[in-house]
């Protein structure tokens, strides 16, 4: 399975988070947050090592990834384009606003564009509802995005 | 840091600290010194509150105004964001609503310095519990 | 221990604090129907997420419909397990799980046994008002277990199976929402997972998601093929309960209808896996008794305690859990390897025929015997010692499947010389088995005295971890047993720190020996049957003339003809072989 | 002040008649500068007062009197009597209903006192990441009390006595809770905070952590020292980065305070506080799963009980509180029971924080005592629905709540008047909607929200909900029967009766409570295959009208599935089967010939 190889220096890191948290299989979301932190996503090599590190068994900790719709073993896009589907968001026309994200990059929804540049998810309520409908691009808030704003945001990363 | 050892610490320094905030508010001497309070709660910064609060201090530190500008939680008004809270020596505090960069020059220049009201203003449509000021 | 009492279908109910209102409702012979519920007392093994919500029951002052499985009896509860709407609920119920299962009654190997099938027939469910897409999943045929997760219920009783009781920790519930269902991660194939293949999965899958590879139609292509010799030998445990499958009372030993049956359908040599287990406690026996008298001559190194190695799902177990522990097992092979490796050599030979024309199939109430017999160190330039193994069903189904009237059969005999065994090996079968025949005849030759006693009730139960002292005529010898590999770890554990002053330890991977092995017919969670079937093995024994294996005259012939002596240069060519260290390394 | 002697605002909110208001405005400068006073009084457009009831709505400062409905000819006697003689216009000053007296100071207008925050009451006066300006405004004065004078039983009897319920949306007692929680013998015990707010469209938890996290950690200690627990927990979601920020600088700075840690206050109490980090699942609000969740594990919940006070985290006794819960706990102790459970209703005391969304003008955080009507919420401080619209209905509980419309407007908010109405408190996320959106697309979005969020372990929810939401697609579609409608209705209260845990056993209520109030646009649905909101792309038409069509073919020719016929300079007819529904000839037809019905 292991098709990928894990930079050394990565793992020696994943290992002294895991020391961090005294190997302890509890701490495993905790764990799993600062792996996807570091690489970005959880492929299966990740999962193997934090299986080994925490003594859980590797099945245990895909079913906790797979559980969780934050961990993902797809690479997210450089720019991770995230359309907040909360009830507010949704009521003021998030759904117009997505779908005119899915033209503009032709990808569906958990999908990264081919170039890796950009990947879009639905997510459930930021919580600020004010700015509804809201987008977000990496750490980057939009508010009040209307379906034409979308190419303009796009551009943004190009 | 204070260690706090007992309740009586607790009380102590909450006189002190209590009198240093109305000091800054009564304090009397001539260039009075105007509080700000930016709403700085996630929808806040996402509608551009953390540049328009680097803004003012610039702005006011550019025209000397001795002033005091410090980041707050949210205050409710969504729809206004960003929004900022101006106290005025000696004055009730105001809010003001959608405060971009042009409005925050406009609140400079015309209610920090001449104290002539601004479009815009929030009335503030609660009291808090234990907020003496309202009462 | 306080009682509490309450009222169920408004009958005066007195139970223990802590019973669950299930449990009380079978003390008045009411049988709450229920998919994801089962316990088998002393294996410690307890499955009751309450996901299925079939066995919800009304209870007064309850908002909500209660879960029987879960909800345990207070005093003066009034429970009602069949008011209109507990009906109505486990009948919409019902539909919505069949809703989203498919419909290949008629063509899935778990027909007959499904939970889920027999539930669906006694609520009479003939039409489904919900109903909408259906979940479908990676298929994974191994060589032992097929997954067809497509019928998967999310009942967790493989995940409780796999991580609680064996504690191999394949499984795990994945996903989430009507996508989730039970699998191995990144929903690999089994045979690329740490799986020992000891079906105990399979053993309690209510519905046909878990089943067996189907070996028969080989079976029937070799019988069929008139250039091949067939050879069938069968274990100890499927005489135990083959007779099960036919709605004979569970405990009765067919073993005589058995061969009658192995004999209708055309096997050429009905053989016995018993006289290769005579054969294991020579050759085990033999190296126990070496290590010993090394260790008391005061060398250090020697490798004790000395660890049996019959059960291939143990053998899976250790090579992937400790590697570093694989020189301290036994080297012998299992009973059902040496007799390949016997019948395609010696017998071959007298047979004059080349062992690619002999074909041996064994009948095994094990699904890691499958697994077992196609490793490689078990086949000599490609041509398999043991060709084909087949599970306690399977032999069943074929039996159906020549229409023979199993009950109607009279006994016959095995034929000789591979169907003579002792009473030292029928015990096999069983839990605290081998190593009850291994003393016997590891007594005898250390003391050089006869036993007296044959029958060492210490070594004999149901209880996970079991540990008892022969006098070897003054010197004590520390034996330990385990059954179900959770407790196999416990005692690796302890060798591991030191902390083990056994000198041989019995580890079979099922829960309560190969009479518990994942190719036995289903006991849907019933243990008696077990202890039944573990009754009928040892009555086997009592019954029999000869209850040690060394006493069996075709094995000294054997011995006398073509091994020489045991743990001999031949001997370890044909019945020894190593281990390997399989654990997964991390590549950098 | 400067040059201006006075200043009247004049509400210039979006809501009730905002264009009065700048009549109002222009007839004001007019008079001013007719009479010369334009240099001394200046007019200012403010936001709403939240006062929309009675608008549009005039302040005069610095003496500030009210006045209330004023229309733009009033402007001229405000002008003339107040600002030129200074007498007040008696005729539009604001009575107050009770006292039946002209009010003019807005202070003491009872109308004014509509939200009392107590949960809220430093957000937006301190800087949450400076504990001074916590402690300036009392801030752990209550644990102090509680610690050094108090028992712990004294404090769980305070509790009980102010009547506080649970505000994550159960509404259990929280001084019960405590006292369940205190009884338990352990050698180890935990008190958790459930910051999980997976409900779309809420967000006072995120505000609270925030805008003033010492209110929770102080409580959290109360809670502690109450049940004997010394370990404290805050599960938060990790869609909120800044809350986890602002959390960990004010539990880093109370450590060093001395007021979290070991021998707090010099007591001998210890209480120490770690963050857990959720990821993502809304089930992980509900207490068993949060548990799970904490322990590394797939966030399922189990049957409760035993319930997580008699063994939750690790098996040890655990009492999970919402944030908004933990916030009252240090004003009940300082303020006394009495005081709080003289605010709100007769079973539901304190105040409850909203969060208004939705179509509504003033999108906002409010907190109003309990018994405040779902009327002045959204039309006063709302401030109306947003364009002017027509109210529909309002969404509280998220996916376990349900839909009240027009006829539950006057009834006084508490948990118990929410469930009789077929909807439930929830953590108060509060969605307005307005005509144009369409009941069964809403409740199709709740399902599908469930069916995403379902944990999967049991086959009700795990099934069933996925069932809802197909029949209601069906019927978004068009192709629902009546049957259909049955079927949702059963299968709906079975779900309910039979799931494992909470989400499962209220997320049919969204279906129920829109099936009740809105029975007839269901049928409209099924029946005679129309929208009436006309939201369900599906059962619109685009038809072309022949009279306005000039046959110039652009709509023939945009169309992707050539369902418009008809020659040039002819008007054209669109095939309704054929048709997709696309709008694209909709967009490009320039004669406005092409319509929606």
């Amino acid at each position: 399975m292991a098709n990928i190889k894990l930079p050394a220096a990565k793992v020696d890191e994943l290992k002294e988070v895991c020391k961090k948290f005294d190997n302890d299989g509890g701490e495993l979301i905790n764990v799993l947050h600062a792996a996807q932190e570091m690489f970005g996503y959880l492929p299966a090599e990740v999962q193997e090592l934090v299986a080994e590190e925490l003594n859980v068994s590797v099945a245990h900790v895909y079913g906790v990834v797979t559980f969780y719709s934050f961990f993902s073993m797809i690479p997210k896009g450089q720019h991770p384009i995230s359309i907040c589907m909360g009830t507010a968001c949704y009521v003021r026309g998030a759904e117009k606003v997505l779908d005119e994200f899915k033209k503009h990059l032709n990808v569906k929804v958990g999908e990264t564009t081919d170039d890796g540049k950009f990947s879009i998810s639905c997510l459930r309520c930021v919580g600020a509802c004010g700015l509804a409908p809201v987008v977000t691009v990496g750490e980057r808030v939009y508010g009040r995005v209307a379906p034409e704003d979308v190419k303009g945001i796009i551009e943004e990363y190009l | 840091m204070t260690k706090v050892k007992s309740l009586a610490d607790l009380r102590k320094m909450k006189e002190e600290l209590a009198n240093k905030v109305q000091l800054r508010e009564k304090s009397d001497h001539p260039d009075k010194i105007v509080q700000v309070k930016v709403s700085m709660a996630t929808c806040g910064i996402a509608s551009g509150a953390k540049e328009v609060m680097n803004h003012i201090i610039e702005e006011l530190d550019r025209q000397a105004i001795d002033a005091v500008v410090t980041q707050t939680g949210c205050m409710g008004y969504c729809y206004a964001e960003p929004t900022i809270e101006v106290t005025l020596p000696s004055s009730n505090p105001v809010v003001f609503g959608y405060v971009d960069f042009k409005k925050a020059n406009e609140i400079i220049a015309k209610y920090i310095i001449r104290g002539e009201l601004v479009d815009g203003i929030i009335p503030v449509n609660y009291e808090t519990v234990n907020d003496k000021k309202n009462d | 221990m306080d009682i509490v009492q309450l009222t169920i279908d408004n009958k005066k109910v007195v139970v223990e604090k802590g019973t669950t209102i299930l449990e009380a409702a079978k003390t008045i012979g009411v049988d709450i129907p229920s998919l994801c519920y089962m316990k088998l007392e002393d294996t410690n093994f307890e499955n009751k997420p309450g996901g299925c919500r079939v066995c919800v029951v009304e209870v007064e002052g309850r908002r909500n419909l209660a879960p029987a499985c879960k909800t345990e009896c207070s005093e003066g509860m009034t429970v009602n397990t069949h008011s209109v709407r507990v009906v109505n609920a486990r009948r919409t119920v019902m539909e919505l799980i069949l809703s989203d299962h498919p419909f290949e009654c008629l063509v899935c190997a778990k027909s007959g046994d499904c939970e889920l099938q027999s539930l669906a027939q006694k609520l009479g469910i003939r039409e489904i008002k919900y109903t909408g897409a259906k979940s479908t999943y990676k298929g994974d045929e191994s060589p032992a277990i097929i997954r067809d997760m497509d019928k998967c219920i999310m009942c967790r009783r493989c995940e409780t199976a796999c991580n609680d009781v064996q504690t191999v920790g394949v499984l795990s519930a994945i996903n989430r929402g009507f996508e989730s269902v039970v699998a191995p991660a990144f929903e690999m194939d089994l045979d690329h997972s740490t799986c020992t293949f000891c079906g105990q999965c399979v053993a309690v899958c209510p519905t046909g998601a878990l089943t067996e590879r189907d070996s028969s139609s080989k079976v029937m292509d070799a019988i069929v093929n008139p250039t091949k010799t067939v050879i069938v030998q069968t274990a100890p445990a499927v005489r135990a309960a083959l007779g099960e499958e036919f709605g004979m009372e569970p405990g009765t030993s067919v073993t005589g209808k058995m061969v009658s049956a192995l004999r209708k359908l055309g096997f050429d040599y009905v053989f016995d896996t018993d006289f290769a287990a005579d054969l294991t406690i020579m050759e085990e026996g033999t190296e126990l008794l070496d290590r010993l008298s090394k260790h008391l001559a005061g060398d250090k190194d020697v490798k004790l305690p000395i660890l049996t190695s019959c059960c291939p799902g143990w053998v899976n177990f250790f090579e992937h859990q400790f590697p570093e522990m694989i020189d301290i097992p036994s080297t012998a092979k299992s009973p059902q390897q040496m007799f390949g490796a016997i019948a395609k050599t010696y017998f071959a030979d007298q047979l004059k025929q080349k062992r690619e024309d002999v074909v041996v199939v064994s009948v095994m109430p094990c699904l890691a015997k499958k697994y077992e017999c196609s490793r490689e160190e078990f086949a000599v330039n490609g041509d398999p010692d043991v060709n084909i193994s087949i599970s306690t069903r399977e032999l069943a189904q074929m039996i159906r499947n020549a229409n023979l009237n199993f009950e109607a059969l009279d006994d016959e005999d095995f034929d000789k010389p591979l169907g003579e065994s002792t009473g030292a090996a029928v015990i096999f079968g069983t839990t605290g088995g081998v190593i009850e025949a291994a003393v016997r005849t590891a007594y005898e030759v250390h003391t050089k005295k006869p036993l007296e006693r044959l029958d060492f009730e210490e070594l004999r139960g149901m209880e996970g971890i079991r540990s008892a002292t022969i006098d070897f005529d003054g010197l004590p010898i520390n034996i330990g047993i385990a059954h179900g590999l959770g407790n196999a770890r416990k005692l690796l554990e302890d060798i591991k720190a030191g902390k083990s002053e056994f000198h041989a330890i019995e580890i079979m991977a099922c829960p309560g020996g190969c009479i518990g092995g994942g190719g036995q017919p289903y006991h849907h969670g019933n243990v008696d049957i077990l202890k039944k079937r573990q009754r009928a093995i040892y009555e086997e024994d009592k019954g029999k003339v000869l209850r040690k294996s060394h006493e069996n005259p075709f094995i000294q012939k054997l011995y006398a003809e073509f091994l020489g002596e045991p743990c001999g240069h031949k001997s370890h060519e044909l019945l020894h072989t190593h281990y390997y260290d399989k654990k997964k390394k991390i590549e950098i | 002040m400067a040059k201006y002697k006075n200043h009247v605002l004049v509400c210039g909110g979006t809501g009730c008649r905002a264009s009065q208001g700048e009549e109002i405005v222009q007839n004001l400068n007019r008079i001013l500068e007719e009479n010369g006073l334009e240099q001394e009084v200046q007019v200012v457009r403010t936001g709403c007062f939240g006062f929309c009831e009675k608008g549009p709505v005039v302040k005069m400062v610095p003496d500030n009197t009210f006045y209330v409905q004023v229309s733009p000819k009033d402007a001229e006697e405000i002008v003339k009597e107040h600002l030129v003689k200074g007498r007040q216009v008696e005729r539009l000053l604001y009575i107050d209903p009770e006292t039946k007296k002209q009010v003019s100071e807005s202070k003491n207008m009872g109308f004014y006192k509509k939200q009392i925050r107590i949960a809220l009451r430093n957000c937006g006066f301190i800087n949450p990441e400076n504990i001074d300006e916590y402690i300036a405004r009392d801030g752990y004065a209550s644990l102090g009390k509680a610690l050094t004078e108090m028992k712990p039983e004294e404090v769980i009897k305070i509790i009980i006595d102010s009547g506080l319920r649970g505000r994550g949306g159960g509404g259990f007692p929280t001084g019960l809770k405590w006292d369940i929680t205190r009884k338990v013998e352990s050698d180890q015990k935990y008190v958790v905070c459930n910051a999980d707010e997976g409900d779309p469209g809420a967000f006072m938890d995120r505000s609270i952590l925030e805008g003033d996290p010492h209110s929770v950690l102080e409580a959290m200690a109360i809670n502690a020292y109450c049940t004997g627990a010394d370990k404290g927990l805050i599960y938060i979601r990790a869609e909120y980065p800044l809350a986890i920020k602002r959390l960990k600088i004010a539990i880093e700075q109370a450590r060093e305070y001395g007021l979290l840690g070991s021998d707090i206050f010099g007591t001998g109490f210890n209480f120490d506080v770690e963050l857990r980090f959720g990821a993502g699942a809304f089930v992980c609000g509900e207490e068993t799963s949060l548990i799970h969740s904490m322990e590394g594990l797939r966030g399922e919940p189990t049957v409760k009980p035993p319930f997580p006070s008699e063994s939750g985290y690790k098996g040890k006794p655990t009492n999970v509180n919402n944030v908004e819960t933990y916030a009252n706990i240090p004003v009940i102790l300082m303020k006394g029971a009495e005081w709080f459970s003289s605010i709100g209703t007769e079973k539901s005391k304190g105040t409850k924080v909203f969060a208004l969304a939705g179509k509504v003008n003033n999108v906002g955080l409010i907190e109003v005592p309990m018994g405040t009507t779902l009327r002045e919420v959204i039309f006063d401080i709302g401030g109306g629905i947003k364009d002017g619209k027509k109210f529909k209905a309002v969404q509280t509980g998220g996916p376990s709540g349900g839909c009240l419309t027009d006829k539950h407007l006057d009834i006084p908010i508490d948990y118990d008047n929410l469930l009789a109405s077929g909807s439930m408190m929830g953590s108060g996320g509060m969605i307005v909607m307005d005509e144009s959106d369409c009941m069964v697309s809403m409740a199709k979005f709740y399902l599908d929200f469930t069916v995403e969020e379902s944990c999967g372990k049991c086959a009700p929810c795990r099934i069933g909900n996925k069932r809802l939401y197909e029949m209601l697609h069906k019927i978004t579609e068009g192709k629902g029967t009546e049957a259909d409608l049955d079927n949702l209705r059963n299968l709906s209260n079975v779900i309910k009766d039979t799931s494992l845990c909470g989400l499962g056993q209220t997320s049919p209520n969204p279906v129920l409570s829109t099936m009740e109030n809105f029975w007839d646009e269901y049928i409209a649905h099924v029946k005679n295959d129309n929208c009436p909101a006309g939201q369900c792309k599906a059962l619109m038409q685009y038809v072309i009208d022949e009279e306005k069509c000039v046959g110039c073919t652009l709509c023939s020719r945009v169309c992707p599935v050539d369902a418009i016929a008809g020659e040039k300079k002819a008007p054209h007819v669109i095939n309704p089967t054929t048709c997709i529904k696309c709008g694209a000839c909709y967009e490009k037809c320039k004669f406005g010939a092409i319509s929606i019905q």
